[in-house]
C-alpha cells in the first residue's frame, strides 16, 4: 500500500524509517493539542499575557509565520505571471510550505482570541476601518486559494490519480491555476501589507505609529517588502534543509541561485525604505507625537542594538551576498544569506510586536517583560509539529519537486 | 465611521475632571466601581497587570530623593477619547463612538477577544477577562441588575456608567419630565471621599465640567498623541502637567 | 484534447498519458465509451441527487424541532377571563414601578389581592390556591420574552414615551385563553421567542421573535439612532 | 448494477452541497456563538424591586452612616450619607464595599477550639463554653475582657457580667486617645471635650493622618471652608503629600517641636489671660526649647518653626496628634506636649454636659463597678482568663503586647467572625455575625460628645454566629451570673431598651439625615425613635459651656518615658498602614482591586527604605533580607522608596497576604516594653 502509493522514480526511505521520524512530531502534536485545550477551556490567563500585553508570543508568531509562508504567493506569482520557469521546480513545495504556514497561523489565532465561536462576527459585522478586519478577510481568502492551490499537489498522488473524475478535476484546476496563482498575489499582497498596518496605524503607540500614503502606514508597504524579500530566502531554506535531512538533490544549482537572486533584489528596495522610514519616524513622526525617541531606547539599549541589526546584519548583508555573483554560487553562502534574512523578519516582527507592547506610554509606567507560559508555547509548538507532519506526507507521496525524478536518473 | 455621523441637535457630551491635588489615592472608586460594575475580585495570582480594574489609581512620583520627592495619585480610567484609537481597530464594531452621550461605547457580548483596542489604548484604560468571572460563595447575591456580568475572553472599559444614565431616563420619562444631568453621576464621582471627580455634560457651558476643562490647571496625558480625551485632570503643580507632557519632570518633549 | 497531457509534461517532455485508468477515461471520453444501461450511465447523477435531497429534508423539516426543548408553564393562565370578565388591563397586573422601571410579572401577593380565595373552579385554579396561595410561594413562570441579561429595554420608553400599545410587541397575548409551554435553545438556552423561530429570512415582528436585527430595524423605520449602549449594558 | 466507491462519494458529495443550503451550519454558527454570550456559569444578577435604606459603617469606630440601595431586598449599592453633623459623606474603599461582608470568604462557620497539639478543632458551643466557665470559675488571678470598642451596649453588659469579678481591659490607641490626655491636662476633670471641626480655619498636624482616614474620610477635605494643614511627619504619608505644608522631623521628635512651638506661642503673649501660676510653669518646661534646640534635635529649622508658630491663631487653629490606626499612640509626654498647643490656642472647644446616666441604661451599666484599665497599665503576666471583642476596632493590636499580660496557661477566648490575628492566638474561638447581618448600636467615642445611631442589617447571619449578648447569657447561666440592667436575649432587645431609657431621659436631640434636627417632644416614644434610627437618624446629648476658670497641671508634660534599653539596632522601623488596611475583618474580598490589582497598597509587601540607605547599606533587592526587632524578626523584601528618611524602615502594620484574611502580622514586631510601638529598634539583615 505505502509503496504503491510512492510516486514511480521516486526513492524514498522505508516505511518503518519513515514513521520513526514521524513518531516525535506526532508526540509533540498531541502535548500541543493538549495545551490548546487548556487555554480553551480555562481561559487565556494560562498564557501569561495580560492587560498590558494582550498581544504576546502568538501574534509575533503568526506575523513571522505568514511571513515566512510568503514564499508560496511569491514564487506562484513570479512563476505564474513573470513566467520563471525554473521557479516550477519548486512551486509544489512554496505551495505545500505556504499552506502549512497559514493554516496553523489561523488554528494559533483561534486559540489565542477569547472567543473563537464569534469570529464570524467579522464577517457579519464588519468594521470597514479596521487593519484586522482586512486581515481577516485576506487570510481567510487566501487559505481558501492555498487550499485550491494545494489540492492538485495532493491529486498527483499516484494512487489518487487512478481516479479519473479527480485527473479531470486535477486538470480543470492545473487550467484556472494562473487564475488562483493571480488571486492569491492580489490577496497576500493585502494582508501581508495589513498585518503591518496592524500595527503602523496605532496612533496611540508612537514607537510604531507611521506616517501612511493613502489609507495605509508605511509599514503596509515595508511588511509587503520585506515578506516578498524573505518568502524565496525560506523556500531556499527549506529546499536546502530537505535535500540535506532526506540525503537526495531535489533542484538544481540554478533554481537556489534564481531563489537568492530574486530575495536579493527586494533586499535592496527594502534596506532603503526601511531605512528611509527609520530616519522619517526618528525625527518627524514621534517627536510629533510628543514623544522624544531617545525616550524609546533609553531605558533597554538592547532595543537601539536590534533596529539597528535589522537593517544592517539581517538586511544588508544577505542582500550584499545575494547580488556578490561569485558568492551566490556557492550553496554555502545562499544559505547563509537565506538563514540571515529570514532572522531578519524574526527581528523586524519581534520588534514590531514585542517591543511596542513592552514600552510605556503614560508617563508614570515603567518598561514591561513577558515570558510565554508553557500552555502558550506549547499551542505553537502544535503548529510546528503539524506543519512538520504535513511536509513529510507531502514530500512522502506527493511529488513536491518535479525535477526530483529527472535529478535521481543521472 | 462615526465620525462621519452629524451630531444630533442638543444631544450631551458627557465628560470628566479629576483633581490630583485633592485625590489622596485612597481606592475608594476603584471598589465603588468594581461593586457598581459586577467586577469580580481578584484571582489568587492575579496582579496589577492582569487584574480587572476598569478604574485604576497610579502613583506619579517626581523622581526626586526625600524629602524632595513628591507624589500624586493618578486615577486612570478610560479617557473616552473623541478620537478614539481603540474605535477604529475593533474588527466587529464591539466598540463604537456613541453620538448621544459622546461615550465611547464597549460592547463586550459583541467582543471575540482580540485585544487589538487593548493595544491600541494609549492609556491602558481596557481590561480583558482573562478569568472566569466569580465571586465567593452567595456574593452574587449583590450583583447590579443594571449590568451584565462579562463572559471570558471578552475585552471591557468604562462606560461612564451608562445604565445609570438609563434610569435617570426611566425615571425622568415616569415623571413627565426632562432627566437632569445632576441626576446621572457615575459610581466613583459619588463614591470620591474628597469630591475630586466632576462629572457633566461638556455642550453646556455652565457645567462644572464645562468650567474645569477652561481651567489653567486642566491637563491631559499624552495629550500630543491627538487623541482628544474627555477627561480632563487638574493640578496646581507644574511638574505633573510636565510628567503628562513628557514624562520628565520639568522637561518639555523636544521638538514636541 | 490529447494535448491536455501537455501539462504534466516531465523533463523529457513525454506526452503521452501514463495510467492505464487515464487511457481508459480518455478512450471513454473520445468513442462514447462501452454500452452500458441508462441507469448505471446515470447512477452518479442520481446518487448527487439523492445525496442533495436528503440533506434539504433533513435540514428544513427534521433538524429545527431537534433545537428546541419545551417546558410546561408551572400552572395554565387564562388571560382572556381576567380582560374581559376582570375587565382589567394589562397594566393592572403589569404596571410601572415607582422609579419608572417596568414591574414585568405580578408577585403572588398581587395575585392573592383577588385570589385568595378560588374564583370558579378551574383545575389550575386550585392548583394555585392550594400550591402557591395558602403555602405563599411564588409561581416561577417562564418568562417567554425575557431579554438576556446584555440588553436593556426600557417599557415606559416604548409605552409612554413612545406610545407604543402591549399588542405591538407581544401579539395578542391579552386574548389568550391559556399559555403555550415556554421553549428553550438546547445550544445556546436563549427563550424561543427571543432567540427567534424561523430557519431562514428574518422575521419582523417582534412577536414572532426578539433578536437585535427586529429592534434595529424598528428603531430605524422609527428614525430612532441605535447606538449600542442605548439596548447594551 | 453495482454501487461503487465513486457512487458514495458522489453521495456525500451531494450531502454536503444539500447541507449547505440547508439551515443546519448557519443557525448552529449562530446559536453556537449566542450560547458562549449565555454560559450557564456566568452569574446572572437577580432582578427585582429597587429600595433603599439607611444604616452604618461598622468596620471601625468612625460609624459612617450609610445610604444603602437594595434591590429585591438585598443590598447593591452604599453610599456615604452627606451634610449630617457626624460625617461628610466619603467612605473609604472597605466601607464601600460593606455590604458584600456577609459573603466574607473567611467567615467562621463554627467554635474552634485549640487541641493538645495547638490544631484547631471544630467544637461543640456547649463543650466551648464549659470550658470558659470552669476557667474563670478557676481563676485565681484576673479574669478581664479585652474591649476593642468602649462606649456600646454590649461594653455595659460586659462590665455588668464582670462586676465585681474581673477588670476590662481597652486597647492602647483607643483608651490614650487625644482626648483623654488632654483632659488629663486640667487640674480636675472637666468632662468630656469637643474640638468643633468646622470653626476651625488651620489644622496643625503631628503625624495624625487627618487627610486620609481620620474620622470619616474627606472630613477636612469636605468642610465647607478651606481649612490650612500643616504636617509634622518623618514619613512623607499621603496627608503629608496632600498638607498645605510638610515639615519632614526626625522620628521621635513630636514632644520637641510641640515645646518649642508652645515656647514661641508663649512668648507672642499667649497665656496671657491664664492663671499666673500655671503660665509660669509652663514657661518653666518649655524655655530650655529654643528654635535652635529644636532645630538640633528635630532638624526643624528656626525659619518654619516660627512661620508656623505665627500661622497658629488663637480660636482657629487646632493641633491634633496621630495615634496612627497601626502605627500606635504617641508617648505620654508627647501627646500631652501636643495638647498643650490646643490650651494655648484656646481651641478646646465646649465641655459635653455631662449626661445624666440613668441607673437604666445599658450602655452605662456598672460604670463604676469594674475598674476599666489601659491594657499597658496592666500588670504583667495578670491575667488568667482575657476574653477579646476587638469589635472591627479598625487599627491591629500586636499580639505580643497582650501576651505580655497574660499568666502561664491563660484562656484567651476571642469573639470574631473571621479568625484573625488575635484570633488565632487563642485557645476558643466564638464565631460572631459579620457586619451587616445583625444590627449594631454606634456609639460616639467615649471622650468626645456621646452619640448613639444604629446599623441596620439586612439577611441573617450565619447559624453558627453567636449574639455576643446571648454568649453572656449562656455563660452567666453556667456560672449563676445575673444580669439586670442589660438583660436582654439580643444585641437588638439591648437597643429598643436604650431607646427607652434616651426617650425617658428627654436630653438631647435627634439628627435626621436631610431632616431638621428633632427633639424628644415630638418623639414621645421608643418606638418612634427606633423608627428614625432606621431611617440614619443620630441621638447627641447636648452641648454645655466650658468653665473658663479652669486651672492646668503639666506634670505629665517633664518626665521622659523610660528610655529602651541598650541595643545594637541602628535603623528606626515606622509602622504605618491606614484604618481599612488595619483589620482582618473589615475587608470585603474586592479590596483586592487596591491591594493586589494595584501599586496602591504601597505597605503590602516588604519593607520600604530609602534609596540612599539601601545605596550604603549595599540592600540589593534581588536578595532576602529579614528585619530585627527586639521582638523577633520577619522575613521582608526590600523597597525602594524616596518617602521614607534614609536610616528608617517603614513597613505596613496591616496583616497582609496573598488575601485580605491572610494572616501574617508585622505588628507582632512591635515592642511591648516601650509605652508607644510607634517607633521601633530595629536593623535589617541577610536572610
Amino acid at each position: 500500500m505505502d509503496k504503491t502509493a510512492i510516486s514511480r522514480g521516486l526513492q524514498r526511505a522505508p516505511l518503518g524509517q519513515f514513521l520513526l521520524w514521524l513518531g516525535p512530531w506526532i508526540a509533540l502534536l498531541a502535548f500541543g493539542v493538549y495545551c490548546a485545550y487548556l487555554c480553551l477551556r480555562y481561559g487565556l490567563h494560562l498564557t501569561n499575557m495580560d492587560n498590558r500585553f494582550a498581544f504576546g508570543a502568538w501574534i509575533f508568531l503568526d506575523l513571522t509565520v505568514i511571513a515566512l509562508g510568503a514564499g508560496a504567493f511569491f514564487t506562484g506569482f513570479l512563476l505564474y505571471i513573470l513566467k520563471r520557469k525554473e521557479l516550477r521546480a519548486v512551486i509544489n513545495s512554496a505551495v505545500t510550505i505556504g499552506f502549512i504556514c497559514y493554516s496553523g497561523a489561523v488554528v494559533i489565532l483561534m486559540v489565542d482570541v477569547g472567543q473563537p465561536l464569534r469570529a464570524w462576527f467579522t464577517f457579519w459585522h464588519p468594521n470597514v476601518h479596521s487593519m484586522l478586519t482586512e486581515v481577516t478577510f485576506c487570510i481567510t481568502c487566501y487559505l481558501g486559494v492555498l487550499a485550491f492551490e494545494y489540492i492538485p499537489i495532493l491529486l498527483k498522488n499516484r494512487k489518487l490519480r487512478q481516479i479519473p473524475s479527480f485527473l479531470v478535476f486535477e486538470f480543470n484546476m492545473h487550467k484556472v491555476m494562473y487564475v488562483l496563482a493571480g488571486a492569491g498575489t492580489f490577496l497576500s499582497f493585502f494582508h501581508q501589507g495589513s498585518l503591518g498596518g496592524l500595527y503602523g496605524v496605532l496612533n496611540g503607540r508612537p514607537f510604531v505609529y507611521r506616517e501612511s500614503f493613502g489609507i495605509w502606514p508605511t509599514t503596509f508597504f515595508l511588511f509587503i517588502v520585506s515578506a516578498a524579500a524573505a518568502g524565496p530566502s525560506f523556500i531556499l531554506l527549506t529546499t536546502w534543509i530537505t535535500s540535506k535531512v532526506t540525503k537526495k538533490r531535489l533542484v538544481t544549482q540554478e533554481v537556489y541561485e534564481s531563489l537568492g537572486k530574486i530575495s536579493g533584489y527586494i533586499l535592496i528596495g527594502y534596506v532603503l525604505f526601511k531605512t528611509i522610514d527609520t530616519l522619517v519616524w526618528i525625527s518627524m513622526t514621534a517627536p510629533g507625537m510628543g514623544v522624544h525617541p531617545d525616550s524609546f531606547f533609553a531605558s533597554k539599549p538592547g532595543y537601539t542594538a536590534l533596529h539597528l541589526l535589522e537593517v544592517t546584519i539581517f538586511g544588508f548583508l544577505p542582500m550584499a551576498i545575494y547580488m556578490t555573483k561569485r558568492l551566490r554560487s556557492q550553496i554555502k553562502w545562499l544559505v547563509t544569506a537565506a538563514v540571515l534574512t529570514c532572522l531578519g523578519i524574526v527581528v523586524n516582527r519581534y520588534i514590531l510586536t514585542i517591543q511596542t507592547l513592552a514600552l510605556p506610554t503614560l508617563p508614570f509606567d515603567e518598561l514591561l517583560s513577558y515570558m510565554p507560559s508553557w500552555q502558550e508555547t506549547g499551542a505553537f509548538l502544535m503548529v510546528i509539529a503539524y506543519g512538520m507532519i504535513v511536509y513529510s506526507l507531502s514530500f512522502r507521496y506527493a511529488n513536491l519537486f518535479p525535477l526530483e525524478r529527472e535529478l535521481q536518473r543521472n | 465611521m462615526s465620525r462621519a455621523k452629524e451630531k444630533p441637535e442638543g444631544a450631551p457630551r458627557y465628560a470628566m475632571t479629576i483633581d490630583l491635588d485633592k485625590c489622596t489615592g485612597c481606592g475608594a472608586c476603584m471598589v465603588a466601581c468594581a461593586v457598581e460594575n459586577n467586577v469580580p475580585p481578584a484571582q489568587s495570582g492575579a496582579n496589577d497587570r492582569n487584574g480587572t480594574t476598569l478604574m485604576r489609581v497610579y502613583a506619579m512620583s517626581n523622581k526626586q530623593a526625600y524629602p524632595h520627592a513628591k507624589q500624586v495619585f493618578v486615577p486612570m480610567t478610560c479617557q473616552q477619547c473623541e478620537d478614539p484609537p481603540c474605535e477604529t481597530v475593533c474588527p466587529q464594531n464591539a466598540v463604537e463612538y456613541d453620538w448621544t452621550t459622546g461615550i465611547v461605547a464597549q460592547i463586550p457580548v459583541r467582543c471575540l477577544g482580540c485585544r487589538y483596542c487593548m493595544v491600541a489604548c494609549p492609556y491602558h484604560a481596557r481590561a480583558f477577562n482573562w478569568w472566569d468571572p466569580t465571586w465567593p460563595e452567595g456574593m452574587e447575591a449583590t450583583l447590579n441588575p443594571d449590568i451584565s456580568t462579562r463572559s471570558r475572553g471578552t475585552a471591557e472599559k468604562c462606560n461612564f456608567c451608562h445604565h445609570r444614565r438609563q434610569l435617570a431616563r426611566e425615571r425622568a420619562a415616569h415623571e413627565d419630565r426632562e432627566m437632569r444631568e445632576d441626576e446621572y453621576q457615575p459610581a466613583c464621582v459619588e463614591a470620591c471621599p474628597v469630591g475630586a471627580i466632576t462629572f457633566g455634560n461638556l455642550e453646556d457651558p455652565n457645567s462644572a465640567v464645562s468650567k474645569g476643562f477652561a481651567k489653567p490647571e486642566a491637563f491631559a496625558f499624552v495629550e500630543k498623541l491627538g487623541t482628544e480625551p474627555k477627561i480632563r485632570y487638574l493640578s496646581s503643580q507644574k511638574w505633573v502637567h510636565d510628567m503628562a507632557r513628557s514624562g520628565v519632570p520639568g522637561k518639555e518633549a523636544t521638538n514636541g | 484534447m490529447l494535448s491536455l497531457g501537455s501539462w504534466y509534461l516531465d523533463s523529457k517532455g513525454l506526452k503521452t498519458p501514463i495510467s492505464p485508468a487515464w487511457r481508459e477515461f480518455v478512450s471513454n471520453q473520445t468513442r462514447g465509451g462501452t454500452r452500458r444501461s441508462l441507469l448505471s450511465r446515470h447512477m452518479g447523477t442520481l446518487m448527487f441527487l439523492a445525496g442533495l435531497i436528503g440533506m434539504l429534508i433533513f435540514g428544513w423539516v427534521f433538524f429545527p424541532p431537534m433545537l428546541y426543548t419545551s417546558t410546561e408553564q408551572p400552572l395554565q393562565f387564562n388571560h382572556k377571563i381576567h380582560m374581559d370578565e376582570g375587565g382589567m388591563e394589562c397594566a393592572d397586573c403589569h404596571p410601572f414601578r415607582a422609579d419608572g422601571t417596568f414591574a414585568s410579572l405580578p408577585t403572588l401577593q398581587q395575585c392573592a389581592e383577588c385570589h385568595e380565595e378560588p374564583i370558579g373552579d378551574s383545575e389550575a385554579e386550585k392548583a394555585f390556591i392550594n400550591e402557591y396561595v395558602t403555602p405563599g410561594k411564588e409561581v416561577n413562570w417562564y418568562v417567554y420574552s425575557r431579554q438576556p441579561m446584555n440588553a436593556y429595554f426600557s417599557h415606559i420608553a416604548h409605552v409612554k414615551t413612545g406610545g407604543f400599545s402591549c399588542e405591538e410587541c407581544h401579539g395578542d397575548h391579552g386574548n389568550s385563553e391559556s399559555i403555550p409551554p415556554y421553549q428553550t435553545n438546547i445550544i445556546s438556552g436563549y427563550s424561543r421567542a427571543v432567540g427567534g423561530q424561523a430557519m431562514a429570512g428574518r422575521e419582523v415582528l417582534p412577536t414572532e421573535v426578539m433578536r437585535m436585527d427586529t429592534c434595529s430595524d424598528c428603531h430605524i423605520k422609527h428614525g430612532r439612532r441605535t447606538p449600542c449602549l442605548e439596548c447594551h449594558k | 448494477m453495482i454501487v461503487t466507491r465513486r457512487h458514495i462519494l458522489k453521495l456525500l458529495g451531494g450531502g454536503a452541497v444539500g447541507t449547505i443550503f440547508s439551515p443546519i451550519p448557519w443557525k448552529l454558527l449562530r446559536d453556537s456563538s449566542v450560547w458562549t454570550q449565555n454560559w450557564s456559569w456566568l452569574p446572572v444578577p437577580q432582578r427585582g424591586p429597587v429600595g433603599s435604606a439607611y444604616s452604618a459603617c461598622t468596620l471601625c469606630p468612625s460609624g459612617c452612616g450609610l445610604k444603602v440601595r437594595t434591590i429585591g431586598g438585598r443590598p447593591v449599592l452604599v453610599n456615604g450619607i452627606s451634610n449630617t453633623a457626624w460625617g461628610k459623606g466619603g467612605l473609604c474603599p472597605a466601607g464601600t464595599a460593606i455590604h458584600q461582608m456577609p459573603w466574607h470568604p473567611g467567615q467562621l462557620r463554627s467554635v474552634k477550639m485549640r487541641q493538645a497539639d495547638g490544631r484547631f478543632m471544630e467544637a461543640k458551643l456547649d463543650v466551648a463554653l464549659a470550658a470558659v466557665a470552669a476557667a474563670i470559675k478557676g481563676a485565681n488571678g484576673t479574669v478581664a475582657i479585652l474591649d476593642g470598642r468602649p462606649g456600646r451596649l454590649i461594653s455595659g453588659a460586659y462590665r455588668e457580667f464582670l462586676a465585681g469579678k474581673g477588670m476590662i481591659v481597652q486597647p492602647p490607641s483607643v483608651a490614650r486617645s487625644s482626648m483623654k490626655v488632654l483632659r488629663s491636662l486640667f487640674k480636675e476633670d472637666p468632662g468630656p471635650l469637643a474640638i468643633d471641626v468646622d470653626q476651625v480655619k488651620a489644622v496643625v498636624s503631628f503625624a495624625a493622618s487627618v487627610l486620609e482616614n481620620f474620622g470619616q474620610p474627606g472630613l477636612l477635605q469636605q468642610s465647607p471652608k478651606k481649612i490650612r494643614t500643616i504636617q509634622f511627619e518623618a514619613i512623607q504619608s499621603r496627608t503629608a503629600l496632600k498638607a498645605d505644608q510638610w515639615v519632614p522631623i526626625k522620628p521621635g521628635t513630636e514632644r520637641e517641636i510641640a515645646l518649642g512651638l508652645a515656647n514661641l506661642l508663649l512668648k507672642k503673649g499667649y497665656a496671657a489671660n491664664w492663671d499666673e501660676e500655671d503660665r509660669t510653669a509652663l514657661e518653666k518646661i518649655c524655655a530650655e526649647w529654643t528654635p535652635s534646640k529644636v532645630f538640633a534635635t528635630s532638624g526643624v529649622d528656626e525659619a518654619t518653626l516660627t512661620s508656623v508658630a505665627n500661622t497658629m491663631e488663637i480660636g482657629s487653629t487646632v493641633v491634633v496628634a496621630g495615634p496612627d490606626a497601626v502605627g500606635g499612640p504617641l508617648a505620654i509626654e508627647a501627646e500631652a506636649s501636643i495638647q498643650t498647643l490646643n490650651l494655648l490656642l484656646g481651641s478646646v472647644g465646649q465641655a459635653i454636659k455631662p449626661v445624666k446616666i440613668a441607673a437604666d441604661d445599658p450602655a452605662f451599666a456598672a460604670i463604676d463597678a469594674v475598674e476599666t484599665k489601659d491594657l499597658a497599665d496592666v500588670p504583667a503576666k495578670s491575667i488568667e482568663v482575657l476574653i477579646i471583642d476587638m469589635a472591627m476596632a479598625g487599627y491591629a493590636l500586636p499580639w505580643n503586647l497582650l501576651a505580655d499580660k497574660l499568666a502561664p496557661k491563660a484562656l484567651v477566648v476571642s469573639l470574631t467572625p473571621v479568625l484573625d490575628d488575635l484570633a488565632q492566638h487563642s485557645q476558643v474561638v466564638i464565631p460572631t455575625a459579620l457586619p451587616f447581618t445583625t444590627v449594631q448600636d454606634i456609639p460616639g467615642h467615649p471622650d468626645f460628645l456621646r452619640s448613639v445611631r444604629m446599623a441596620q442589617a439586612f439577611g441573617a447571619p450565619a447559624d453558627d454566629a453567636l449574639d455576643p449578648v446571648d454568649f453572656l447569657n449562656r455563660l452567666g447561666k453556667i456560672l449563676g451570673i445575673n444580669r439586670d440592667v442589660t438583660a436582654a436575649d439580643s444585641l437588638s432587645e439591648l437597643i429598643e431598651k436604650q431607646a427607652e431609657v434616651l426617650v425617658n431621659a428627654k436630653e438631647g436631640v435627634v439628627l435626621q439625615p436631610k431632616k431638621d434636627p428633632a427633639d424628644f417632644d415630638d418623639i414621645d416614644e421608643a418606638d418612634e425613635l427606633l423608627k428614625r434610627f432606621k431611617r440614619g437618624a443620630c441621638f447627641v446629648a447636648a452641648f454645655g459651656q466650658i468653665d473658663t476658670a479652669l486651672k492646668f497641671s503639666f506634670d505629665s508634660l517633664g518626665k521622659i518615658s523610660d528610655e529602651t534599653k541598650k541595643h545594637d539596632f541602628r535603623m528606626q522601623l515606622i509602622l504605618t498602614g491606614g484604618v481599612e488596611r488595619a483589620s482582618l475583618a473589615s475587608r470585603s474580598p474586592i479590596l483586592s482591586k487596591v491591594d493586589q490589582e494595584s501599586g496602591l497598597n504601597p505597605f503590602a509587601d516588604g519593607a520600604h527604605v530609602n534609596p540612599e540607605t539601601i545605596a550604603n547599606l549595599a540592600l540589593l533587592p534581588k536578595k532576602r533580607w529579614v528585619v530585627n526587632t527586639p521582638e523577633g524578626s520577619i522575613r521582608v523584601q526590600i523597597r525602594p522608596d524616596p518617602t521614607v528618611p534614609p536610616g528608617v524602615i517603614l513597613m505596613s502594620g496591616a496583616p497582609n497576604g496573598p488575601k485580605p484574611w491572610d494572616v501574617a502580622n508585622p505588628v507582632e514586631l512591635a515592642s511591648p516594653g516601650q509605652k508607644s510601638w510607634r517607633i521601633i529598634p530595629a536593623v535589617i539583615k541577610e536572610a
